[in-house]
This record gives structure tokens, C-alpha cells and sequence, in this order.
């Protein structure tokens, strides 16, 4: 296959890519935007097997079978409420890769095109150990990533002294490193970058909570994008560039989008520490003040006889997997006649999206599921506002109290509903951990439980 | 917020770019150095164009791209944009085919295997998993 | 209207392009013929690639961002974006300059000036009418 | 300078054109934008005249003067009502400026390095005759268009017997001449191709009637745009691709949404033969039917009893240049209490967004203007629609009557109004030429006068 047509094959890849993308423009035509990723993939696979130096078929088809195997089976297996920690998972795997291709790269660079072992360009070293480091600190931030998502690891902050100095040195050392590496085309300085990089990955991600886990995915996601943009510079492939600057425009605007919807900065979630350590100290309030608490029965009354109920999921209902029992109960108070619609925050959940995923999962039809820009101004005319296992996303200390860690944060007017109807499992505070001052209002009723068992009894309630 | 923040979301991408473009320039240079012996192109332009330069063109209009696909994104298929974009991430494949490819066995051939079968199981998994949840978001009867 | 067209838009962008793409291909092609004489260029990438090729990536990108960048124009701005699009095609003066570049006179260079003119009253013209435009729009005070 | 530093110059350049033109995505930041088209043509330029080839620099810059003071001069003089006419001229002089680029390129390759006179490669021989063969149809066509927006020309569809089969001809040749010349090289092929464009641009443009001349206009400007593509191909030059693709969309897009806003397909457009002949047959209209006529007072009385008023302007208005006195009638009911806002439909006028330009010119501020999709809800609650110089846009049979050739355009539901004040000259109808049926409705009054005249008399009597 001359260079010419693989080119133009590889522009059509891209194009599908960009397609890909596109297509999740709207829930109608995403389905075909994931056909024309799988065919831009095909289309970038199939021309990179035609290219005269790729010769190996069985090793590369058994590596393509075995990997194949595997991602269809977790793929097919996984829980929806598993998603955050799956795309952490994959993450780190995309990074192992581009450790290894940079491994094969330094060792073999003829095979690229790139000069002879020990007597590579600059420009190549450069991009290889930096697609090195990138990808290694991608594997390790992603699989602590995924053990606090997962719960393998403490979601809590793991704050520990000098740890920035610390973070900062192996830093400097890393790029001491790669200065050497290009000067000297040591083997040793090429294993000690790896190594260093691995560390750092580790080191960096420990610190940061839980919940910023999907930050951490994204921004990392939008790092492996710029660094396949690198590589692509290297060999000249344009789809690699094309890709990665997708890749890594699309994991840039989700940090953004997370950080918005948090109203924090980028830096105050990388740096660490925050959330966890605080919830755990100011854990139990309310203490003096009373809370009017009700049972299942009390909260099917009130939505039986209400004509519009705003339901406003959030962690809670993905931790008790209680979308399903939820759909349940919508369906029915609309059989009674009751509106029902979903209210959702953009950083409802533990990823973006999270929510609407799930409740697409218990066929919630998706035109009934709204936006904050979209369902904020109906509250006031809502009967019932039903929050359910979510916290911070309606908490109004965040437009009233500038000494809160999470004012400016946009939230949920839960509170303009005729009764707002709490279902958790306590009196303790979200993610941020802050108290929510909605619980003590004369218009709160707190249902304490465990949220599916809630939707259970609410939904048997419902029936008598 | 699409819409008020787009200013904010520039100056990121820009700063991200940036640096990137800063790296890409030096790449350039070093690039030129070594181009030095190869004769002025067949193109009819007449003066002779560093490809550095076209990648780097390539790079700014394919950001462009991104920054407009990636904002049309609808809210609530954020997390299948997640997947997706891991699985097309994948594309790095093809410099592990590339490391793969040669037909005997060595060191950098095994790396290249190994990068192989990682980067499938993203593939397969991303685009799966996409699939999945795409499939079931509907519409009201 | 932006948002339901989307596919019709595309469609009839896709088939203008693709007119376009088969002449791109068509002069690939020639140009190719003419690069035979070429050696492999400097580029690590090994395999050589088609100027035309690449002119055809920067095509098709620049052709999405073009979509996309004009679909976010406010309708109230439509007179101002046919003004500033006029404007910007003068963007042809640059063969213009080329053609009037010679130090001596002769024919070509004389269209050259011409087309220097032609495009000067454009450019000119065609930013100053949209500065206007745009200094009328104003908010309530 | 060197090839690397004009090529990453003219890559600043694009960056530059992209974003005058993300600029135009609202009103604040569009001057903004605008600066930034001025600067990338600045660095164009300047990167161009810096190349070694180019060393005339007297004769060029004596060229840049003559041009910019010409255009400076049409820019400050002319009036907003004339837009349209001054794109279409200024049109005119980019096909125009692209024949002379291809004719020097013809004469002299060399200076672009595609070989030399009489031996000119095939490709760039036909990228070169297309040039010119677009660059003299949107020259001579623009002509027209130009002709008929300014009234120099009829703007009735001057259809001729054995059209179609003549352009058709001219078209069979044209293609058959470029054939010719590429194989002969001579310059007798290259002239013909010119006169032959010329005359096709002309006859191509003349059936078409007057009011289809922004769509004419558009569709011109998007292939002089896919023209400057194929020059940059030749050139290898990604600035001009960049540009010219920029230009392509816009126009392109600019004239589907034309097409749609009036329901017809691009081919009825271009085929020509609408509107105009129908409209004369059509004229005077009504008849026996009665219709209820009012004074200025009269509607200065409606609209200072109503609580909110929509005006919807049309092409009228700006023919009279009645936006100056309908701002001031507009200040005077806010004044009094009344709610003012104005809706525009995607076609009102003769240009995309001309009522916007005419109606900001008379410092009316641009959130009181609203698109159809905006307004068109709101025509229920409001008391008053009082529509000057618009007619189709508000014809209802587009909506009802299957068989009127406006049928399926969408149109601003003025009739759901309390009342619907009709500002025109006669009971004429509209561009296309079909009675409005609305004149004759219960809750219409016709205030028949000149646009310009009826608003100052209003507001004479407002002040009583
Ligand atoms: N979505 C994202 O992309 C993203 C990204 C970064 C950060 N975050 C952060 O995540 C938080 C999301 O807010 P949120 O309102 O969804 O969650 P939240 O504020 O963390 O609150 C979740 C609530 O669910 C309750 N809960 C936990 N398990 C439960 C169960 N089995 N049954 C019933 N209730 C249960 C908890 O109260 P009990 O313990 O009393 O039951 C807790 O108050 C925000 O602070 C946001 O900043 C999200
Ligand atoms: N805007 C665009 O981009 C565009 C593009 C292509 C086609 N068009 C077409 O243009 C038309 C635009 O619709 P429109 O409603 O704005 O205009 P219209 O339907 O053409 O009606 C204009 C009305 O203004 C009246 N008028 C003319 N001069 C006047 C004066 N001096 N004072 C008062 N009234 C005057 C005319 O009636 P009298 O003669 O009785 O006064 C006429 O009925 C549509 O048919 C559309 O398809 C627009």
C-alpha cells in the first residue's frame, strides 16, 4: 500500500473519529456515532496491518484476540454503577500501552523510522520519553484512581507531610532525567524515567478525595490525548494527531465542566486534600436542632396527593443501586395521575453523566430527565421535590454562605418545592462535607434508610 | 454554561495548546536541522515546507474541532463520551502494530505484543461499553 | 433550525466537498507523478506522503470547523458575517501579491496590480462596512 | 524569510480568520472578532510581501492605497438599506481579482513555481481555468445581482425562451474548452474560457428574481470560497485551503438557511423564474372583500391602550427607511408604559440579518430583538403585532393552504395577536406575489402609507 493511500485512509479514520464524537450530539444519533468509531478503528487497524513492514499476522491477531476477549467480557459484564472505576481501569491500560510503545520505540527505533538504538534525534527522544512519562503516571494515577473508586482504597484524602516538596522533586527529577537521557541514549536513564514516572503517577493521585477521582480520570484522559499528539508529531501520522487532540480536548472540557459545576479550580482538586478529612470531622451534625423524620408511608402519601414531584437523584442512588426501584415508583405515581421528572445536577454522581446513565439503565425515558438550566425554574411550582442520596447538589449554602468550601457552586432549588423529601441513610454531610441546612427546614421530611429499600416500601405504600 | 464559559475554556485549551505548540516548534527546528540534506520538494509551492509545520496545522484546526464536537456533547452522554474517547484513545495501536510488526521475535517485538493486547481490550471494552449504555437510553413511548 | 438541519446541512456540505476531494485526489495524483523524481523526505515517518494528501487533511478539518464556527453565528449577525466572509476571500490577494511581485513590469504583473487593487477596495471596504455594522450593536443601557 | 516561519505565519493568519468569524457568535464579542480578521489579513499580507520573490514594492504598495482609499470611502458613505447591493458589488471585485490572479498565473507560472509558459502542469492547469472560469461567473454575476438589489435592473425574472437549453450549452463548453486547453496549452483556449464564463455568469443570473438575490449573492461567495481551496492546493498553501473552506461553509450554510426559511430547494432557487411575473399577474387582489382601513391616530390610540406591543418589520420598512422613526414611535409607547419588543423572521428584508443591522443603526439595543423561535409563542399574550413592510413572512396560508407555492415556510403567527396593524403602501402583495389573507380578518386594521411616513405620524400623535 503506497504512502498516499494510507494516508487517505488514515484522514477517513479521523474523520470517523470526529464523527464518533459528533454523534453524541443528541441521544438519536449517538448509537451511529459509536458505528463510525468502530469503523474509524477498523479502517486505522486495517491500514496499519497493510503498511510492508508489518509482518507478524498470527502474534498480532492472537494479541488482538486475547485483548479482544478480555474487554468483551468485562464490557458485557460490568454494572452500570461500576462505570467510573471501569473507565479508570481501561485509563490505566491506554497508559501501560504508551509505556510500551515508547519501550519498543527506544529499543528498536528503526522500525519507526526514527535513527539507530543508541543514535536517535532529539526531537524523537523527546517525544518518546515524554510519551514514557506521560503514559506511566496515566497507569498509576488510574489505578489508584480506580482502588478509591472501587473502594480498594480509602476515598479519604491520603494527606501525608512534605508532600508537595516530595512531589515537586521527583518532578524536577524527572525531567533532569529525560535531559540526560537525550544526551547521554542511556538504557538507564531511559528504565529510571519509567520508574520515577510510576512514582509520581502514584504519589500525585494518592492525596485527592474520592469524588474528585472523575477529575483526576479526565484530566489524565486529556494528557494521554496531547501526548498521542506528540507521537503523531514523531511519526508523522496525522490521525494520531488529529485523534489526540480530540482526545485531549475532550478530557480538558470535562475537568472544566466537573470544576465549573463544583465551582472550584482546577489547581484546588490536583493539589489534594480536600473533602473526606473534613466531612469525617464535622460528621453528626444538627445535634440540638430537631428534624422531622417520616416513614415510607408518610412520603406515599404526600406524593400520591401532589401533582407534580421532581425526583433528584444523586451518589446515594448509584452506591444503593435503587434506579430500578425508583423507576418503579415514578411509574407508579404517573399511573396515578402524578408528573414525574428527574432533575439532575451536572456533577450529580461520581462521573459525568453518571446519573442519566443509570436511569436510562432502569428505562427512565431519556426526555424525562432534565438538566438544572432546564428544570431549576420549575421547582417552585413542584409539590414535591424527592431527593435521593444526593446532598451537596442541593445544599444552599452554596448561594448563601461565602465562608462554605462549596459557594458559587450552582445547585438545585430543591427548597422552592411545596416539600422536599430527603431520603438518606443518615444525618451525615455529602462529599464536600458540609452540613445541609435544608434537613431543619418546616418544609423538609426526612426519610432515613437505605434508598432501594426506601423506593421498595414507598412503591409497596403506593399499591394499598 | 457552554455558552458563558467559552472565553474561560479557550484560555485552558490555549494554555494546553500552547505548550504543546512550543514543543512542537522546537521539534520542528531539531526536524529542519536534520532535513537539511533532502532536496527542495516536488511541490509546485517552490518554497520548501517543513512537515513539522503541516502537523502543527493539522494539530490547531483538529483542536478547533474538538473544542466545537466536544461542547455539542449533550449533557447527559457524558459518560458514554468517557468511554468512547478511551476506546478511540486506543488509536495508539497502530505504534504497537508498528512494534509488533517485524517478523522475528525480539525484545521491542514483545513490547509491542503486549501494547497490543492492551490497547485491544480498550478497544473492544470502550466501544462495548459505549454500545451498552447507548442502548439504553429511549425515548418515551 | 441549527440543531434539526444538521444532517441535511451536512449532506449538502459532504457532497460539495466531495467534489472538491475528487479534484484534490485527481491533482494528488498528477502531482505524484511529478514527485517521482523526489527522494524520500526528511521526515522520520519513513513512508512518503502527498503534499496533496496533507493540503486534503487541513481541507477537510478546516471544512468541520467552518461548519461549525458559522452555525454558532447569531442570525442578528448574519449581515455582518456575509460582509466579513467577503472581507476575509480577499485573502487571494496573497496570489495577487505573488503575480506583482517581479521587479519588472510586464504583463502579469500589471494584472497582479490590478488584482492588488480589486482586492484592497475588498479588503478594505468589506472590514470597515462590518466594523460599522457591529458599532451599532448595542444592549440596553 | 524562511519557508518554516511564512508557513507557520500564514497557520497564525487562519487561526486568526477563524476566530473573526467565532467572533460573530454574539453581539459582544463580534468586534472583537472583527479585530481579528484585520490582523490576520495584516499578517498575510505582511508574511507575502516579505517572500523573496516579491520585491515591487512601490507599484504594490501604490496598489494597496488606490484600493483602500476606494473602499474606505464606499465603506464610510454607504447607507445600512443599501447592504445588500454593497456585498453583491464588492463580490463582484473578488471574481474579478480572482481572473487576474489566474490570467498572471497563466502568463507567467514561474512567479508561482508551477513550471514554465506553455508548459504548465495538468493539475495546476485546471485548478488554474477553474479559477478563472468561477472567478469571471461570480464577476459578471454579482454584476447582476448587484444591478438588480440596487434597481438598475428589474428585479422581475427575466426569463427567455430556450434558457435552460442555452446555459446548458454555454456550461457543455465551458467544460469542453478547459479540455482544450489543457491538452493545447493555448492562450486562445484560455481567453475563450473567459469570455464564455462571463457571458454564463450573466445569463445564469438574470432569470433569477430579485428578492432570490442573497441567495444568489451566497452561493457565489461559498465557490469563489471552494475556488481559493483549489488555488491554495496548487500553491500548497494551507492558508488560503483554511480561508477558502471558511468562506465555502459560510456561504453554503448562509444559503440553505435562506432556502429553508422560505421552503424551497437551493435548484428552485437557482433555476430562477419566481416570484416577480406571479406577483404582477396577482396584483390587486381582494376585490369585493371589505377590509377595515385606519388612520395614524387610530393605531396611536390601540397602542397606547396596549400592554404589549410586537412589531415585525419587513423588506418595506427598509425600502422607506422607517427604522429611525419606528425606534422613536417604539421609545414613545415604552415611555407610556407599553412593552416593545420586535420580531425577525430568517428572511424579513432582502439579506440575512438585515432588519437587525437597520433596526441596531437606529440604536434600537439588540436584546429587545428576537429570531422566530424566540417570539413566535408570544404572539398570544400580545395586544398588539404591528407589522410594517413585511407581508409573506407573516402569511398564513403557509401554514394552511397547501397549494400556495410559500406553503411549509415557517411564519411569524402575528394573527394570534388581539390586534394586527398592517403598515403598507396598497393591498399589493409580497415578494411572492401571493394575497395575504389576513388583510381581510376581523382583528386586522390596514394602515395604508409609506412605512417612513405612518411611523412619524403615529408618533405625532402619540405626543398628543
Ligand atoms: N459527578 C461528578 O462528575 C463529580 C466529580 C467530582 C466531584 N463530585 C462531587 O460529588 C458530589 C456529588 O453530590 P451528590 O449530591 O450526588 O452526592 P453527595 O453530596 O456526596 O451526597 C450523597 C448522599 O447520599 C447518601 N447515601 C450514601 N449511600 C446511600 C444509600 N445506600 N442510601 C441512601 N443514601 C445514601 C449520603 O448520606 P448518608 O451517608 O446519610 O446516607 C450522602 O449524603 C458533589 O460534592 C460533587 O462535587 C462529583
Ligand atoms: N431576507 C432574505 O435573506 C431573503 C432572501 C431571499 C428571499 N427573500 C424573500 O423576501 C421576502 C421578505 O418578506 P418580507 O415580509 O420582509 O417582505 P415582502 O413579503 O416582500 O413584503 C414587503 C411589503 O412591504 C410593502 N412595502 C414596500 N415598500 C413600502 C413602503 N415604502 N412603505 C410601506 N410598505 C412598503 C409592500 O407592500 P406595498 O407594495 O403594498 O407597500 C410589501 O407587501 C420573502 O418572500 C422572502 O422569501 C428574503
Amino acid at each position: 500500500m503506497s504512502g498516499t493511500i494510507s494516508a487517505l485512509l488514515y484522514l477517513v479514520s479521523s474523520v470517523c473519529f470526529i464523527m464518533a464524537l459528533r454523534g453524541l450530539s443528541s441521544p438519536e444519533t449517538a448509537r451511529q456515532g459509536n458505528m463510525f468509531g468502530i469503523v474509524g478503528m477498523v479502517i486505522a487497524i486495517g491500514t496499519t496491518l497493510a503498511l510492508p513492514s508489518v509482518l507478524s499476522y498470527e502474534t498480532i491477531i492472537l494479541g488482538i484476540v486475547i485483548g479482544g476477549a478480555i474487554g468483551t467480557v468485562i464490557a458485557r459484564r460490568i454494572q452500570m454503577t461500576a462505570l467510573p472505576q471501569l473507565v479508570a481501569a481501561f485509563h490505566s491500560l491506554v497508559g501501560l500501552a504508551a509505556c510500551f510503545v515508547a519501550i519498543a520505540a527506544f529499543f528498536k527505533p528503526e522500525a519507526y523510522g526514527i535513527g539507530q538504538p543508541g543514535a536517535i534525534g532529539a526531537a524523537s527522544l523527546i517525544e518518546m520519553s515524554l510519551g514514557l512519562a506521560i503514559g506511566a503516571i496515566t497507569f498509576t494515577g488510574s489505578i489508584i484512581a480506580f482502588g478509591k473508586l472501587q473502594g480498594l482504597v480509602t476515598g479519604r484524602p491520603l494527606v501525608f507531610p512534605m508532600q508537595h516538596p516530595l512531589n515537586a522533586a521527583l518532578g524536577i527529577a524527572l525531567v533532569a532525567l529525560i535531559g540526560w537521557m537525550i544526551v547521554d541514549q542511556s538504557s538507564t536513564g531511559f528504565w529510571l524515567i519509567f520508574v520515577v514516572a510510576l512514582a509520581l503517577g502514584f504519589l500525585l493521585i494518592l492525596p485527592i478525595g474520592g469524588a474528585d477521582m472523575p477529575v483526576v480520570v479526565s484530566m489524565l484522559n486529556s494528557y494521554s490525548g496531547w501526548a498521542a499528539c506528540g507521537i503523531g508529531f514523531t511519526l508523522e501520522n496525522s490521525l494520531l494527531i488529529v485523534t489526540g487532540a480530540l482526545v485531549g480536548s475532550s478530557g480538558a472540557i470535562l475537568s472544566y465542566i466537573m470544576c465549573k459545576g463544583m465551582n472550584r479550580s482546577f489547581f484546588n482538586v490536583i493539589l489534594g486534600g480536600f473533602g473526606g478529612e473534613t466531612a469525617a470531622a464535622a460528621g453528626g451534625p444538627g445535634g440540638d436542632r430537631s428534624v422531622k423524620s417520616g416513614s415510607a408511608d408518610d412520603a406515599a402519601f404526600i406524593m400520591d396527593n401532589a401533582s407534580s414531584v421532581i425526583i433528584v437523584p444523586g451518589y446515594g442512588m448509584a452506591v444503593a443501586q435503587a434506579q430500578h426501584a425508583l423507576r418503579e415508583m415514578g411509574d407508579m405515581l404517573k399511573k396515578n395521575g402524578v408528573s414525574v421528572r428527574y432533575a439532575i445536577h451536572p456533577v450529580a454522581g461520581r462521573m459525568p453523566g453518571h446519573m442519566n446513565v443509570l436511569l436510562a439503565e432502569a428505562n427512565v425515558p431519556y426526555d424525562e430527565v432534565l438538566e438544572l438550566d432546564e428544570i431549576n425554574r420549575d421547582f417552585p411550582q413542584a409539590d414535591v421535590a424527592f431527593v435521593i442520596g444526593a446532598n451537596d447538589v442541593t445544599n444552599p449554602a452554596a448561594k448563601t454562605d461565602p465562608t462554605s468550601p462549596i459557594y458559587g457552586m450552582p445547585i438545585l432549588d430543591v427548597e422552592r418545592a411545596k416539600t422536599v423529601l430527603f431520603v438518606k441513610r443518615s444525618m451525615a454531610s455529602g462529599y464536600a462535607g458540609v452540613d445541609n441546612e435544608l434537613f431543619f427546614r418546616d418544609n423538609t421530611m426526612m426519610l432515613f434508610g437505605d434508598a432501594k429499600k426506601m423506593c421498595e416500601e414507598i412503591v409497596k405504600a403506593l399499591e394499598h | 454554561m457552554a455558552e458563558n464559559s467559552l472565553t474561560d475554556q479557550l484560555r485552558a485549551l490555549a494554555e494546553q495548546a500552547q505548550a504543546l505548540a512550543a514543543k512542537a516548534t522546537e521539534a520542528a527546528a531539531s526536524a529542519g536541522q536534520q532535513a537539511v540534506a533532502a532536496v527542495p520538494s516536488a511541490g509546485h509551492g517552490g518554497s520548501q515546507i517543513d512537515p513539522a509545520v503541516v502537523g502543527l496545522t493539522v494539530f490547531v484546526l483538529a483542536c478547533f474541532v474538538g473544542y466545537y464536537v466536544v461542547w455539542r456533547v449533550t449533557p447527559a452522554l457524558h459518560s458514554p463520551l468517557m468511554a468512547v474517547t478511551n476506546a478511540i484513545s486506543s488509536v495508539i495501536i497502530v505504534g504497537a502494530l508498528i512494534a509488533a510488526g517485524p517478523a522475528q521475535m525480539d525484545f521491542s517485538s514483545i513490547m509491542g505484543f503486549f501494547a497490543v493486547i492492551l490497547a485491544s481490550v480498550n478497544i473492544f471494552g470502550g466501544f462495548l461499553v459505549t454500545q451498552r449504555m447507548l442502548s439504553m437510553f429511549r425515548k418515551k413511548k
